[in-house]
């Protein structure tokens, strides 16, 4: 594997960087003294952990913000209804047990008793009812955890500790929704008496912390909710939690939120920039908490309908044309996986077959360019086809730099078999403008779920982007359409198996896309930081984090 | 007017009665030029007493400023100073300490400077500079000075000294700055008063009493080295006079004496250029030519290029200062030499075209070419008020004939020139030029009149496009160049040029090259070049050098006496005005307050401030000469 | 970036210079510099014949090496090739944002001190409001209108420099209009059409010329500003604001990327203004204002 | 100039300046018009948006009225000093402004403090003395104008931040994190105002006046504080509307490069994410500096040079 010899370079390159970095902050500061402490030391209460998030939230509502970060705090703040452990499995939470009626349609919940929401409030089946219908409100404008709930009709009251969840059709990844914080419930007190723009700068929750202040844009300060004591059988300690206060600091730039890791002013920082990686596992006072995201990788979406990638064989030849181990190797510094499925590995379902099923072959690029017609050249050494040169359009919306440098790396890449990749960076508005027009050719995107489910949202032809979806090009296969629908709610797991491994295999050997790499979250910590854990979808917990004195 | 003598301010008697104050011998003082030092100062001896004033004379560039500036170490930074002997009282002035300076500076040698509308800093109060002084020399205790600056402004009789300590130097007169500057260079009592060309900014009547008040300190004891171009100004207030051209004395003695009878030719020729009474309608200047003074390659005297008396010896070897008589020492060996007398103005040198504009004069009026009747202009202050800058002013300019007009600054003289020209329109009142309507006039209908009336500026190189040779500046008054061919314009420019007493040569040049007196004669050449009828000269010869004056003055003669042109002549110089004027006009706050022939104002000014004006005019040394 | 030249009108009285005289060394080597970076932005071939763009991973974030003299960046590419194709860029949107500023500030300017008091007033006023918008936001405005790219850019930076020529052409021809020898030449009868082709406008726009010189200095930084901000040339286009915004995420591992194409910012407009003082200073006439 | 005078020239400058803040706003509100795509669709952000929430969210702001009447609307609130919610940042827009607002002054401040002084120390140590030290003192401040601040604040935050520790990388709180910034932003403008500074005090040292002071005695240091400084502060003054663009312009860059809040990133994100309530907020706090700054330099000018005070306004 070519990664290797690149690694061991810049190993030998760090090392002199990490002495010398070792050797300045001898008596500096604290954080990199490097006191080892002793593992088996039991855990400590009290202390405010410092995190820095690299994304900065617009709105703290759960219900309302799709983005990963407001999911990172919500998850302190709201308890859900119930629990997904690392392989997948759903587990009680706030509902000790749960029942699934025959026609998959209705869910009976069975609430835990003694639970009480941080501003005093008991938890009550009214309470699950009032959360779920802010969820779906129109005012609210959910943005995300609405798609989550599926053909959700509404729910009734059967008693103060019961309560029934209706569906139009049976729809098998409802509890994996239930399990996330976006569907977290909040105090109906607060549902009830705050404004959106209240709700939105201060949830109220049943969670293990309870939000302090935001101070727009800089930080959002939690502190210890002492009467917390129904954690989810996945967490390893019961009761409140250890720390005593959460700060969430953000800052979008790599070098100075990883430079706040090594200066010590921060505990805990979100995506570690991978070249700093390797410098960060050498340095004796700091550790590496790695986890791949399940869901969708980061992808090409082609455009299947219109344009040069209608022909599934120009599809082919881009995807073979693009040698992507090396370029993800380098651009990342080997910290990131190669992709090879439309899911990641550690998401159910996974089909394994498929890794390295479709290697780096430019001959056959060139075979398959020649056999669809584009056999002219340009000036510029771009195919032709009656006189039109073979232009691929990529418009972008203010891409961070890693992105761009893969854009560019398989742009090189594609020229050479003579595809010529048009990247563009549009302004925002343009970027949705040209968006809602179809008239491109490639998206990239990644979505983050414990779901192969999510799949349904770009390939299901009812996920048109008027309602909401990323069918962007509006595919519709019926073979496809089929599988998607029985493995959404098929209550057997052998037969969705089955379905979902069509579709995947499906969906590569048609180059309906092409998987670059599998996203992992990279949080560095001080080594003082302990019991520090990341859920099924790759967010970091706190409840069981504490840190030595 | 006596001065009364100081109260209370105790005198430093001099270290020994009668001793020198001031001892200099074999000064020079050197400039790194371009290629190597060259001196502006040879060789330069001279003494002071208490109580005497010497006034060292000399044309700008003669290195008279640098000669008293090197007496308190401020000759320039770059300049070298060495001499056999330079004392002040006890100490020795060569190789003092920067601290030493300090002390001599202020305190035991006062300076004072030309404009102290630039002398004192516009931004602080004027009471703040005179305490700077105090401070420095810690004449007074810190908490005494404020007082101590009042009292210093009374003793140099400025009105209201409370106020005036506590207003910026923009905010006083000409006549009270001055006064301000000089009790601030007086402040620390010093024994030695060096005042550089103290009354040149000043108007006339103002210059009169700030040399009475000099006079007073002499009085008192002061020795005074006053330095000035002005030999009217030294008459009043010198004991002893040096005269100084190209770094030397070429004549130092007694000042009544020296003025009475002066040997050297230098003195001679400047005395000579004074527009004093007795040279009406004579030539003042020799007629040698503009040479400038320069270094005169292999040693001979400096003066020889430019000396109507020079001979072959002069340029062989530089002559030395002789004694003449008591205390009276020459560097001219042809002292008894017959001096050649002033010769009437020339009219050999006429233009090919003269006849032209005596023929377009209207013969009906009597020769009057132009006349203005009740001219009025006023203008709008910041303060929204509105000044009347030109009240009612009438005359009348007859062909080949030079009205003057005389006022002090700010009486309205250049803004009845701009009215007479065209260029401000007048609220009230007319001018007609050749009979025709010339002011108020649309500026079309009165271009095609434009070239019969011409103006000659004061600051010529403000006046030229920085952008254009001397050809192209003179070229540009001959109108539309499509009238002729280049070459006939070529020769038309230098025949003007020719007019002027310039070389045909000059056309290429840059006006930025050529020396103050030069650029007035190309002024002078362009302002002909239209063939005018009239001539307006708005303070033509005000900054240039007595000798440079005297032959532009009569350039302006000779061109009058060919051309019959009519010239309004403006100036703030009775001297200048007496010699070139026909008729004069005297105006004062916008007012014509007297007019008349210039012998019988002169002879019975009727006008209090007419009066006051002729007395201030410094009484010429010399008889009066018959024409 | 500066949003609008910072200067007071030039004197044009009899103080300007006696032509150029000799010429101190430092000026020299900036002139030479100079040179080198014009046939850099004609003909980069000359100094390197890889290709800025060619994208090789396995020699990612190398060090300077005798074949990558500047070493390599994130995506194998060549930084010495880079900065050389990059001048083109960056210089063509300084001269381009400054051409703009010129010609839009001096007519502007010419207009506002020869059209009437309301002409004048109103042009005046615009030009208050586009200072109001401080350089880089304006430009922000703009590109957001615009979009992104080279064009866009030297558009944007030259709207940022209108306001500030155009104040000192107005203020330098009504000097001129109030000086004597346009008082002269009307005393010889000349049209006031003519007055203006042959004396106002030389002499307001000749010294813009210098004034130009160091706005080039000051749109090149606002370039290299505006392509770190992302709003410049767009990937893979070289150019030495983005590779500076990408040097900083690498900085960490390799500093090559984040300093030569900074140095390269800083010699060039460092070597323009000096051009520029010593073309100000010969112009004003030895002791002009001894700016830059 | 007396009280009545004052008064009148105030009140028309500050009607002047009236004028240009609205100018300002109503070409904000125009260049908004002109920005690509639909304003409200980037609105709502990530999330592709359905048709029925598009709706709904335009006509809650008002985007479906016509754009004179929207403009309209808009100059009443302001008029009435509201100007208007955020979308994008779910608060009021005075109060996103004004949190943001103070961090920007307080960086702005610092720079210009610590320009000030180094200029004012430089130019009094070198005018008109000392040549080697002259020389190498200009050159250094051209190189600080010439070097762009992004590039200088991103060499400074590796070498004092990273790699020694000396101050902290991140976020705008606590007075250590403002040194570095401050230090960035400063040296953008201190080697004008060195170059200005010391230019006017060579020119007044050149000055009578000044010849007369030490022929009265007075010391070389004594002269160029008292006498050549005040001269040399008239045009820096002129140059303050310069320096305000400067700053602001600074800020933006800075602040992106220390990750700081600010005005800057602010404005940049409402454009990116057209948010126009925050645009237009900026774009008035940016003109009414503006217009005090210019009232500020002509009123400081008089009284540094009262000789200005005769000049008709």
């Amino acid at each position: 594997m070519p990664g290797n010899s690149l690694l061991s370079l810049y190993r030998a390159r760090r090392v002199w960087l990490a002495a010398a970095l070792g050797a300045v902050c001898l008596g500096l500061t604290a954080a990199c003294g490097g006191s080892t402490t002793s593992a088996a030391s039991a855990p400590v209460s009290g202390g405010v952990l410092t995190y820095v998030a690299d994304q900065l939230p617009t709105c703290l509502d759960p219900a309302v913000s799709p983005y990963d970060v407001v999911a990172l705090i919500d998850r302190n703040i709201v308890d859900s209804l119930v629990s997904q452990s690392d392989n997948g499995s759903i587990h009680p939470w706030l509902a000790t047990k749960w029942t699934i009626s025959p026609d998959g349609k209705t869910y009976t919940f069975y609430l835990r008793s003694g639970v009480k929401f941080q501003d005093g409030t008991p938890l009550t089946a009214e309470a699950v009812a009032a959360s779920l219908a802010h969820v779906v409100a129109k005012s609210t404008g959910s943005e995300y955890a609405s798609s989550l709930l599926g053909p959700y009709t509404g729910t009734t009251v059967v008693n103060s500790s019961t309560i029934e969840v209706h569906l139009s059709q049976p729809y098998q990844p409802l509890l994996q929704g239930l399990s996330t914080p976006y569907l977290g419930i909040q105090s109906p007190k607060a549902l009830a008496s705050d404004t959106e723009a209240q709700l939105c700068e201060h949830p109220v929750g049943s969670g293990p912390f309870s939000l302090v202040s935001w101070v727009q844009p800089t930080s959002v300060t939690l502190k210890r909710y002492a009467a917390y004591d129904w954690g989810p059988p996945t967490a390893v300690h019961t009761g409140p939690a250890y720390l005593s206060g959460l700060t969430f600091l953000f800052d979008t730039n790599d070098a100075s939120r990883y430079g706040s890791l090594t200066s010590g002013q921060a505990d805990v920082i979100a995506d570690v920039p991978p070249l700093d990686v390797s410098t960060l596992k050498q340095t004796s006072g700091l550790g590496l908490l790695s986890q791949q995201q399940p869901g969708v990788p980061y992808m090409l979406a082609l455009n299947t309908e219109s344009g040069p990638l209608a022909d599934e064989r120009v599809r082919e030849a881009l995807m073979r044309s693009l040698n992507l181990t090396q370029l993800v190797n380098s651009i990342y510094f080997g910290q990131y996986q190669r992709a090879w499925s439309p899911l990641g590995p550690t998401t159910t379902d996974y089909d394994p077959s498929l890794a390295d099923s479709w290697p780096y072959d430019p001959a056959l690029a060139n075979q398959l360019l020649n056999e669809a017609g584009w056999t002219g050249r340009n000036a510029a050494g771009y195919r032709t086809k009656d006189g039109k040169p073979l232009v691929v359009y990529w418009p972008e919306d203010n891409p961070r730099q890693d992105r761009v440098d893969l854009a560019l790396g398989m742009q090189a890449e594609a020229k050479q078999v003579g595809i010529d990749i048009d990247y563009a960076n549009l302004d925002q508005g343009a970027f949705f403008q040209t968006e809602a027009s179809g008239k491109f050719d490639v998206f990239d995107t990644s979505w983050v779920r414990d779901d192969p489910s999510i799949l349904n949202h770009f390939y299901n032809p009812d996920q048109t982007i008027e309602l909401g979806g990323a069918n962007v090009w509006d595919l519709n296969v019926p073979e496809l359409t089929a599988w998607l629908n029985n493995a959404t709610s098929s209550s057997s797991a052998a037969a969705r198996q089955q379905d979902w491994d069509h579709i995947q295999s499906y969906l590569i050997s048609n180059a309906i896309m092409i998987p670059v790499y599998v996203p992992t979250t990279l949080d560095g910590y001080q080594a003082s930081v302990h019991g520090l854990s990341s859920a099924s979808d790759g967010e970091t917990e706190f409840y069981d984090a504490w840190i030595a004195k | 007017m006596a001065g009364s003598s100081v109260e209370g301010q105790a005198r430093r008697t001099a270290d020994v009665a009668g001793d020198a104050l001031i001892d200099v011998e074999g000064l020079r003082v050197g400039f790194p030029g371009r290629h190597g030092p060259t001196d502006v100062v040879h060789d330069v001896g001279f003494s002071l007493r208490a109580g005497e004033c010497l006034a060292i004379v000399g044309e700008s560039g003669s290195g008279k400023s640098v000669t008293a500036r090197a007496l308190v170490g401020l000759a320039g930074r770059a300049a070298t100073v060495n001499a056999r002997r330079l004392r002040l009282g006890g100490t020795d002035l060569t190789g003092l300490s920067d601290k030493e300076w300090r002390r001599v500076r202020g305190g035991r040698i006062g300076l004072v400077l030309q404009d102290a509308l630039q002398s004192l800093d516009p931004l602080r109060l004027v009471g703040a500079e005179i305490a700077e002084t105090l401070a420095n020399h810690r004449t007074v205790p810190r908490p005494a000075i404020p007082a101590r600056v009042i009292e210093l402004l009374e003793q140099f009789r400025v009105p209201e000294p409370e106020v005036r300590a506590r207003q910026h130097p923009h905010e006083l007169s000409g006549g009270l700055r001055q006064r301000a500057l000089i009790a601030a260079a007086m402040a620390a009592n010093p024994d030695v008063l060096i005042a550089d060309e103290p009354t040149t900014a000043l108007d006339l009547s103002v210059q009169a009493r700030i040399l009475d008040l000099l006079a007073e300190r002499k009085a008192d004891g002061t020795a005074i080295l006053l330095i000035s171009h002005d030999l009217s100004v030294v008459t009043r207030l010198a004991d002893r006079v040096a005269v100084m051209f190209a770094g030397r004395f070429v004549e130092h003695g007694p000042a009544a004496e020296l003025l009475a009878e002066p040997r050297h030719p230098y003195t001679r020729e400047l005395l000579a250029a004074l527009p004093a009474l007795h040279a009406k309608g004579l030539r003042l200047s020799s007629a040698r030519g503009a040479g400038a003074a320069g270094q005169v390659p292999g040693g001979g005297c400096a003066f020889a290029a430019r000396c109507p008396l020079a001979i072959a010896a002069c340029r062989a070897a530089e002559p030395e200062l002789a004694e003449v008589g008591a205390g009276h020492s020459v560097r001219c060996p042809r002292t008894a030499e017959p001096w050649p007398g002033p010769t009437t103005p020339e009219v050999s040198r006429r233009p090919s075209w003269t006849a032209a504009p005596a023929g377009t004069v209207p013969a009906g009026n009597g020769g009057v070419v132009l006349a203005a009747s009740g001219l009025v202009k006023s203008f709008r202050s910041p303060d929204r008020t509105t000044r009347r800058v030109v009240d009612d002013v009438s005359f009348e300019l007859t062909a080949g004939e030079t009205h003057g007009l005389i006022g002090e600054s700010g009486a309205g003289k250049t803004t009845v020139a701009q009215l007479v020209l065209g260029l401000l329109e007048p609220d009230a009142g007319s001018v007609r030029l050749l009979g025709q309507e010339w002011s108020p006039a649309r500026e079309a209908a009165r271009r095609p009149a434009r070239r019969q009336i011409q103006l000659v500026p004061q600051d010529p190189m403000a006046a030229f496009d920085p952008r254009y040779p001397v050809g192209a500046v003179i070229g540009e008054a001959l109108g539309t160049a499509g009238s002729r061919t280049p070459r006939r314009q070529k020769a038309e420019v230098a025949e003007l040029l020719e007019l002027v007493g310039l070389d045909e040569s000059f056309a290429a040049r840059r006006p930025r090259e050529l020396s103050g007196g030069q650029r007035q004669r190309v002024a002078i050449a362009r302002a002909l070049a239209p063939r005018p009828a009239v001539l307006v000269c708005d303070e033509p010869v005000s900054a240039l050098d007595v000798s440079v004056q005297a032959q532009i003055l009569d350039l302006f003669a000779d061109i009058q006496a060919w051309s019959g042109v009519a010239m309004l002549f403006i100036s703030h110089d009775l001297g200048v005005i007496y010699h070139v004027s026909d008729q004069i006009l005297v105006m004062r706050d916008a007012r014509v307050v007297e007019s008349g022939r210039v012998e019988d104002v002169f002879a019975r000014p009727r006008h209090p401030y007419t009066r006051e004006l002729i007395e201030g005019l410094p009484r010429s040394p010399l008889p009066p000469r018959a024409p | 970036m500066s949003a609008s030249v910072p200067l007071a009108p030039l004197s044009l009285s009899d103080r300007a210079g006696a032509g150029i005289r000799a010429v101190s060394p430092a000026v020299a080597v900036a002139m030479l510099f100079l040179l080198l970076i014009a046939v850099a932005a004609l003909w980069p071939g000359v100094f390197t014949n890889t290709s800025p763009n060619a994208v090789n991973p396995l020699v990612a974030l190398r060090g300077p090496s005798a074949q990558h003299p500047f070493g390599t960046d994130e995506l194998g590419r060549d930084i010495f090739s880079r900065v050389v194709y990059g001048t083109r860029t960056s210089l063509g949107v300084g001269l381009g944002a400054t051409v703009i500023g010129v010609v839009c500030g001096s007519a502007a300017g010419i207009i506002a001190a020869t059209a009437g008091r309301a002409v004048d007033g109103l042009l005046m006023r615009l030009c208050d409001i586009m200072l109001a918008f401080p350089g880089l936001l304006l430009a922000l405005v703009v590109v957001a209108a615009l979009g992104p790219g080279s064009l866009n850019a030297a558009i944007a930076i030259g709207v940022a420099l209108v306001p500030g020529f155009a104040r000192l052409v107005r203020a330098q021809a009504l000097m001129i209009r109030g000086s004597d020898y346009v008082k002269a030449a009307v005393t010889f009868g000349r049209r006031p059409v003519v007055i203006y082709l042959q004396h106002v406008l030389p002499n307001a726009i000749a010294p813009l010329l210098v004034l130009a010189t160091i706005g080039v200095g000051s749109s090149i930084v606002a370039a290299a500003s505006l392509s770190f901000l992302g709003l410049g040339p767009q990937p893979p286009s070289p150019d030495w604001g983005s590779m500076l915004a990408a040097g900083q995420d690498y900085l960490s591992v390799s500093w090559e990327l984040a300093v030569f194409p900074g140095l390269a910012v800083t010699a060039t407009v460092v070597a323009v203004n000096v051009v520029g003082g010593r073309l100000r200073r010969a112009f004003e006439g030895g002791r002009g204002v001894g700016w830059f | 100039m007396t009280g009545a005078e004052t008064a009148r020239w105030l009140g028309q400058r500050l009607a002047l300046g009236l004028l240009v803040v609205l100018g300002a706003v109503t070409a904000a509100f125009v260049a908004f018009r002109f920005m690509p795509g639909n304003p409200v669709r980037v609105l709502l952000g990530a999330a592709t948006p359905t048709q029925a929430q598009l709706n709904q969210l335009s006509a809650q702001l008002g985007y479906d009225k016509p754009a004179v009447v929207q403009f309209g609307d808009y100059l009443w609130q302001l008029l009435h000093g509201n100007l208007g919610y955020s979308y994008q940042e779910q608060q009021p827009v005075a109060e996103l402004i004004g949190s943001q607002l103070a961090a920007t002054v307080e960086l702005a401040a610092c720079a210009l403090v610590l320009a000030l002084g180094g200029a004012v120390l430089l130019a009094v140590a070198t005018a008109g003395r000392w040549p080697f030290a002259r020389a190498v003192s200009s050159f250094l401040e051209l190189v600080a104008i010439s070097a762009p601040s992004f590039w200088v604040g991103v060499l400074l935050l590796e070498v004092f931040s990273f790699r020694l520790r000396l101050l902290p990388a991140i976020g705008s709180s606590g007075p250590n994190a403002l040194v570095l910034p401050a230090v960035t932003l400063a040296l953008s403008v201190v080697g004008v105002f060195a170059q200005v500074l010391r230019a006017g005090m060579e020119q007044a040292l050149g000055e009578p006046f000044v010849l007369s002071s030490r022929a009265r005695g007075t010391g070389q240091t004594a002269i160029r504080l008292r006498h050549a400084l005040p001269h040399a502060l008239v045009p820096l003054i002129t140059l303050t509307g310069w320096t305000l663009g400067q700053l602001l312009s600074g800020a933006v860059i800075i602040e992106t490069v220390f990750s700081r809040q600010g005005l800057g990133r602010v404005l940049d994100t409402a454009i990116v994410g057209r948010d126009l309530p925050v645009i237009e907020g900026v774009t008035v706090v940016s003109a009414v500096a503006f217009a005090l700054a210019s009232i500020g330099v002509d009123w400081l000018s008089r009284t540094v040079d009262p000789r200005l005070r005769l000049v008709a306004v």
